[in-house]
């Protein structure tokens, strides 16, 4: 199988990568690029682990291929922090106590950052519908959710 | 000399007995005996079995002292999540 | 180590405090390594090829072809791991289900597996190994399977506990029996008896991180093992055994993992990935996928319950009994035992009687899931006891206080309990305001009590205090839901320092003792005491360089809020010394200066809940959707009271779940048919309400601080509660669990056609 | 496997034409990537057709609007002329997986995945919907019911893609809604599913109708019959128990692991009924 050469911008840092056609954006990210912030934790857009924004749309970076990047803007859990300043959504989750063995937490942070820009005050059904693609089975989500609103509390401050 | 009592498929296997007199200081002493007195039992002993004393479930201590006019209790070695 | 009185007055500087966890920055960035984001160089990739069939038997395995390709290093079958394990059934079991010898016993068993210099490669590999089998009849059901018409799985197996012996062998593998007292005499006295039969489907912890390793085994005996697990001592052991290796010279190091609840309790790939490693002389990196963990880990049992309780007309239980069958998958367990010891331990019986069938059939090995096998029994009689609170016309929160056990009470599974919560729990939730809380059309409020027993175990701790006066704590119990946090807060609390002076790790196998995994709800428990035993160590320490420093005896040198002081007014002018001060000249007065600890945490407290929850049934679809649910539980002390929250809403939202959605489905050719997250239901985050929790602190008298385990408790109740709430909404008893829409809607149809 | 990104319809059309072995279409790819995960598909060539000129775009037309077929469906829920006209294809589109995977998916891959419990089908036969097709014999149009053959089939002829779906402009006084039944509140495929369209006349009365139900048959199933129970109706309580009636009698439905015949046969009824009473208050308001 021929390889694909692929430019693209990752958390703001322009990379270039030769992938497999048919491998997956999450195999690039982890396998080829070293970003293991994004998880597999199913493999066919079920669970949310491996979300990560593309071009302002949250995706499940399992259900994009790797060649499908070309040109675009992908940004993963590792660029959420500035330097060593946390995003307040991650903030929140320590403060919140958010996760417990932490594997969804990634995801999760992404999906509530694509949350907050297009919605900066959302209600709890809000919240809870647009993190409905993003399983936890530790928390049972309520600090998960309390951590959201109050990262948009503080983000609205900003 | 303490008593000790016998889940019901121990009882069972130890011949229909509910409550065993046994002479043992502690629980070392009282798994030997058991073994001893009551062959049947070995299986269960080397699977796993639990001791309570005074309603405190011990899985390991095998030095645990059994006192005179303490509740004895034999469980089964249990599994957790 | 027995609880300390002087707590309940003492007012506690960490403990009970919710820090940030000292894992939490790397987990919030994406820094924090699991199973899978871990690599060596050389590394192959491990894939396993599993039976299509329910039942067959294994005639050939033709690996020629796939040996061929290029890229493949290694292909291992049953006979690259030959059985080592000298008459241990236990360990016999998790070899055959690692690799399937003679028969392949369930959907997803595994058959063989390769090594191969990447995925594609290894998957194109899989499709070039031959497997002939003889497809062999098979049986799904619990109940079915132990017809005596059913397939056998295994002609060895003669059900254990009958006399006389059997002399047919049967899936049956076990009989078990527990209570006390008379039940026949007792249910003649009773004025109402409840009896009725209730099933629950299989369901999978569905821990979001699938089972991941990476193993490297050299020629000279040594070997390496990065793996996710709730034990990496456990798995030490196991591999080592499965393969012949000192156990000295398997180094395990647990990953973070990505969420257990009891399905990471024992190996299942693990040695294989070993063994791949082991014939292909390179690291080896072995990842579940998906369907593979629902295929091939370890879910929970199917159950089959019969409940009779009978009371009189004042409420009193005058007797209990039930007969419980559990599926084990083709292995031996102790599963239905666990269910019979559980059922009815919430209450003061005089007559109880339960039996438990192990049950063999074509399904993957049973594994634990948090308190295993007591939350099926706690939704028969809850549902029972419920139905019977109505019958006898009394509220069922009276009816179970006028009935909960109490210190003194025998309990249902033999031994007479000590303190405990049952009935704290009861009076909390009668005047919690949930229970007043106004209801509305089609919508039903339940509640339903649990126990879990909770362990200890052996445990081993190691503080190590630096020159700074900062202090490392390495734990051997796996981190499963902020335990290092805890423990932190705990070392802290006895060494009287900050809590940000302690920084704990989960210390690899070749670093401590031999830890027991974390199960039993035991991780906060038993390491907890080991530290508090270490760091009481590492104090005698202290306080004797203190006194060498000061040239006076180690008796008149006392510890306090972290600092040694001399007492006495003779040593009036002596100024105390902090730990950092100890600690920067500790190389002038003795050298490092460190606490150990290995003991066996006997005594864990037994646990229990009582939950409340209102649920909306829409009555011409059968659709459900939770309102509200209040969780109170006795956490003896809670140390980390944030963490005790997530596990009670954790546990509360695992049990809505497999209350109402979760189950394994298998189709007529005894293959499983939603191995996925689509079609396997856990709950989602639109799903749930918030989870209200109330802490109850019932100290156990058999920790210094009270500590009781908090981590499996809170998934016994919800079933049954939740069962309780849909009955009282849609005006019709359930007795199936899970509770789907189409369920739901079939009970309510039955009940208008009369 | 091959990777081609194709910048024409006509290189698209001719990738797929002279294409040895398995070719597939790839938009928003969360059919087809599952697929590929699954080993139930193993393509020799992926053809990508986001780079082709328009086809990301809804553009509204004379007669309606064309939604091109690499359109997300997230697009599409933020489209507030679609919305407006035609709420309840929107919310049938909108309710595809996850927010992940409304970034990805789009209604003609919903059409060609051929699922029967496709959810924006019903709702898209329901509103009269037809898919306009791209092939190496020229373009042809067809209505949407006539794309899904059976489960997995279409009637697709090698090399054809479908470029855009059409939508009618609404006269006034319409409304369309549909409703699907699933065990979670999300994240799950429709166990049974009802859209529902219709348009009335100034006295409230049911002018023109169309009722479809999915996962209740091989394919979407177009109930006329429901269509004339509501026609010339207030869809008052009596006429949507009749509809409801119709359309459990025309489910052909299975028992699989999502649901059994018998409560998608009742389901299917009450989703119907629902539905209509949502459209017939919709097309109120306008």
């Amino acid at each position: 199988m021929a390889g694909v050469a692929v430019t693209t911008t990752i958390n703001g840092d322009e990379v270039e990568f030769l992938c497999q056609p048919d491998e997956t954006l999450l195999d690039v990210l982890r396998d080829r690029l070293g970003l293991t912030g994004a998880k597999e934790g199913c493999g066919t857009g079920d669970c949310g682990a491996c979300s990560v924004i593309l071009d302002d749309r949250l995706v499940c970076s399992c259900l994009v291929l790797g060649a499908e990047a070309q040109g675009r803007q992908v940004e993963t859990v590792e660029g959420m922090a500035r330097g060593d300043k946390l995003h307040p959504l991650q903030q929140k989750f320590l403060e919140h106590a958010a996760l417990q063995c932490g594997i969804c937490t990634p995801g999760f942070l992404i999906a509530a950052k694509d949350l907050l820009a297009k919605n900066p005050d959302p209600t709890e059904e809000e919240i809870r519908f647009g993190l409905a693609g993003n399983l936890c089975r530790c928390t049972g989500y309520d600090k998960i959710v309390r951590a959201v609103q109050d990262a948009a509390t503080v983000m609205k401050g900003a | 000399m303490v008593e000790v009592t016998l889940w019901g498929s121990l009882g069972a296997a130890a011949g229909g007995l509910n409550k065993i007199d046994i002479e043992a200081k502690d629980i070392r002493e009282l798994f030997r005996k058991l073994a001893e007195q009551y062959p049947s039992l070995e299986p269960y002993i080397d699977r796993g079995i639990a001791v309570s004393i005074d309603g405190v479930i011990y899985r390991d201590t095998w030095a645990k002292e059994l006192p005179e006019d303490a509740e004895i209790f034999l469980l089964p070695r249990l599994a957790g999540g | 180590m027995g609880f300390d009185p002087r707590h309940l007055e003492r007012n506690f500087k960490s403990v009970g405090t919710s820090p940030i966890r000292p894992d939490g920055v790397d987990k919030v960035t994406g820094r924090a390594r699991y199973g899978a984001d871990f690599n060596m160089a050389g590394q192959l990739v491990g894939r396993v090829l599993r039976s299509p069939h329910a039942h067959a038997r294994i005639i050939k395995i033709d690996t020629s072809k796939a040996e061929k390709l290029a890229g493949v290093k290694a292909i291992v079958t049953a006979a690259d791991l030959p059985d080592l394990t000298d008459g241990n059934s236990e360990m016999y079991a998790i070899l055959d289900n690692c690799m399937a010898r003679e028969k392949a016993l369930y959907d997803g068993h595994a058959v063989a597996a390769v090594a191969a210099v990447d995925a594609h490669t290894a998957k194109r590999a899989l499709k070039l190994i031959e497997v002939t089998y003889e497809v062999l009849p098979h049986v799904t059901d619990v109940d079915e399977a132990m017809k005596s018409t059913a397939p056998v799985l295994h002609d060895t197996v003669f059900t254990e506990g009958v006399e006389p012996k059997p002399d047919a062998p049967s899936n049956v593998a076990k009989r078990t029996q527990y209570g006390h007292g008379d039940v026949e005499a007792g249910f003649s006295q009773a004025d109402f008896v409840v009896e009725r039969s209730f099933k629950t489907e299989q369901t999978h912890q569905g821990y979001i991180e699938p089972h991941a390793c990476v193993a490297n085994t050299s020629p000279d005996g040594t070997a390496e093992l990065w793996v996710c697990t709730q034990g990496h001592f456990v798995y030490r052991q196991h591999c080592a055994e499965l393969l012949g290796l000192d156990v000295s010279k398997l180094r395990v190091t647990s990953s973070e993992i990505g969420g257990g609840f009891g399905g990471k309790t024992h190996v299942w790939t693990e040695p294989v990935a070993l063994a791949l490693s082991r014939k292909a002389g390179r690291p080896v990196k072995l990842v579940m996928t998906r369907d593979e963990v629902f295929r091939a880990s370890g879910p929970t049992s199917a159950t089959s319950i019969d409940v009779k309780i009978g009371a009189r007309k004042d409420g009193t239980i005058t007797a209990a009994s039930a007969s419980l069958r559990y599926s084990c998958g083709p292995y031996y367990g102790m599963w239905a035992e666990l269910g019979a010891m559980t059922a009815f331990a919430c209450y003061n019986l005089e007559n109880v009687k339960t039996v438990g069938y192990e049950v063999l059939v074509n399904r993957p090995k049973t594994a634990a899931y948090r308190a295993p096998s007591a939350p099926m029994a706690a939704f028969a009689v809850e549902s029972a006891i419920d139905e019977l609170a109505k019958n006898v016309g009394i509220d069922p929160v009276e009816f179970r206080i006028k009935n909960a056990a109490r210190e003194g009470t025998r309990s249902s599974y033999g031994p007479v309990y000590g303190p405990i919560g049952i009935g704290p729990t009861l009076e909390a939730v009668k005047n919690h305001p949930h229970m007043k809380a106004p209801l509305g059309k089609n919508q039903g409020r339940g509640m339903a009590c649990g126990f879990w027993f909770n362990f200890g175990g052996q445990t081993c701790t190691d503080i190590n205090i630096g020159m700074d006066g900062s202090v490392s704590l390495a734990v051997g119990t796996v981190d499963v839901g902020g335990s290092r946090a805890s423990l932190s807060l705990v070392a802290a609390e006895e060494l009287g320092i900050a809590y940000e002076q302690v920084k704990a790790v989960v210390a690899d196998t070749s670093s401590l003792g031999y830890n027991d995994m974390t199960d039993g709800s035991r991780g906060t428990f038993s390491s907890s005491m080991a530290t508090i035993s270490a760091a009481r160590n590492a104090i005698q320490t202290l306080r004797e360089r203190a006194a060498q420093t000061w040239d006076i005896p180690v008796e008149d040198v006392v510890w306090e809020k972290g600092h040694a002081i001399a007492k006495g007014e003779k040593y009036g002018n002596l100024a105390s010394l902090s730990l950092k001060d100890i600690a920067a000249k500790s190389g002038n007065t003795g050298g490092p200066i460190a606490g150990h600890s290995e003991l066996v945490a006997d005594g864990a407290g037994v646990s229990f809940a009582t939950h409340i929850c209102d649920i909306e049934v829409d009555p011409e679809t059968g659709a459900t959707r939770v309102l509200r649910y209040t969780v109170v539980q006795d956490a003896g002390k809670a140390v980390h009271p944030a963490y005790v929250e997530g596990q009670y809403q954790g546990g509360a939202a695992q049990g809505i779940g497999w209350a109402l959605n979760e189950e394994y489905i298998y189709g007529s050719d005894g293959r499983l048919q939603n191995p996925g997250f689509l079609d396997y239901r856990i709950p989602v985050c639109s799903d749930l309400p918030m989870i209200d929790t109330q802490i109850l602190e019932i100290p156990n008298p058999n920790h210094p601080y009270g500590v009781r385990g908090v981590g499996e408790t809170s998934i016994v109740p919800p079933l049954a509660a939740i069962a309780n709430a849909v009955s009282n909404a849609a005006g019709v008893r359930m007795t199936h669990i899970p509770m789907s829409p189409p369920r739901i809607l079939a009970a309510i149809e039955a009940e208008q056609a009369g | 496997m091959r990777y081609e990104r194709p910048s024409s319809m006509e290189e698209a059309v001719g990738l797929l034409t002279g294409a040895t072995g398995t070719a597939a279409v790839l938009a928003g790819g969360s059919d087809l990537l599952v697929k590929m995960k699954g080993g139930f598909i193993e393509p020799d060539l992926v053809v990508d057709i986001k780079s082709i000129d328009g086809l990301r775009e809804i553009r509204e037309t004379s007669d309606g609007f064309s939604i091109g077929s690499a359109v997300s469906c997230a697009i599409l829920g933020e489209s507030a002329v679609l919305r407006k006209a035609w709420p309840g294809v929107v919310e049938a589109a909108n309710l595809i997986g996850s927010k992940q995977v409304q970034g990805r998916c789009t209604i003609v891959g919903n059409i060609c995945n051929a699922s029967p419990a496709a959810d924006s089908v019903p709702a898209l036969v329901a509103a009269g919907a037809k898919a306009s097709i791209v092939g190496p014999g020229g373009k042809r149009t067809i209505p949407v019911e006539e794309v899904a053959t059976a489960p997995g089939k279409t009637s697709l002829t090698n090399g054809e893609i479908i470029d855009a779906i059409l939508l009618d402009k609404r006269p006034p006084h319409s409304g369309d809604a549909y409703l699907r039944f699933i065990p979670r509140t999300e994240m799950d495929i429709a166990v049974v599913s009802a859209g529902v369209s219709l348009t009335i006349d100034e006295e409230g009365v049911v002018k023109s109708a169309r009722v479809a139900l999915g996962a209740a048959a091989p394919t979407v199933l177009l109930v006329e019959e429901a269509a004339r129970i509501l026609i010339g109706s207030k869809a008052d309580a009596a006429t949507l128990e009749k509809l409801a009636e119709a359309c459990s009698a025309a489910c052909r439905p299975i028992d699989d692991k999502r649901g059994t015949v018998a409560f998608r046969t009742k389901v299917a009824g009450v989703l119907a009924k629902r539905a209509a009473a949502t459209a017939y208050a919709r097309a109120g308001e306008k």
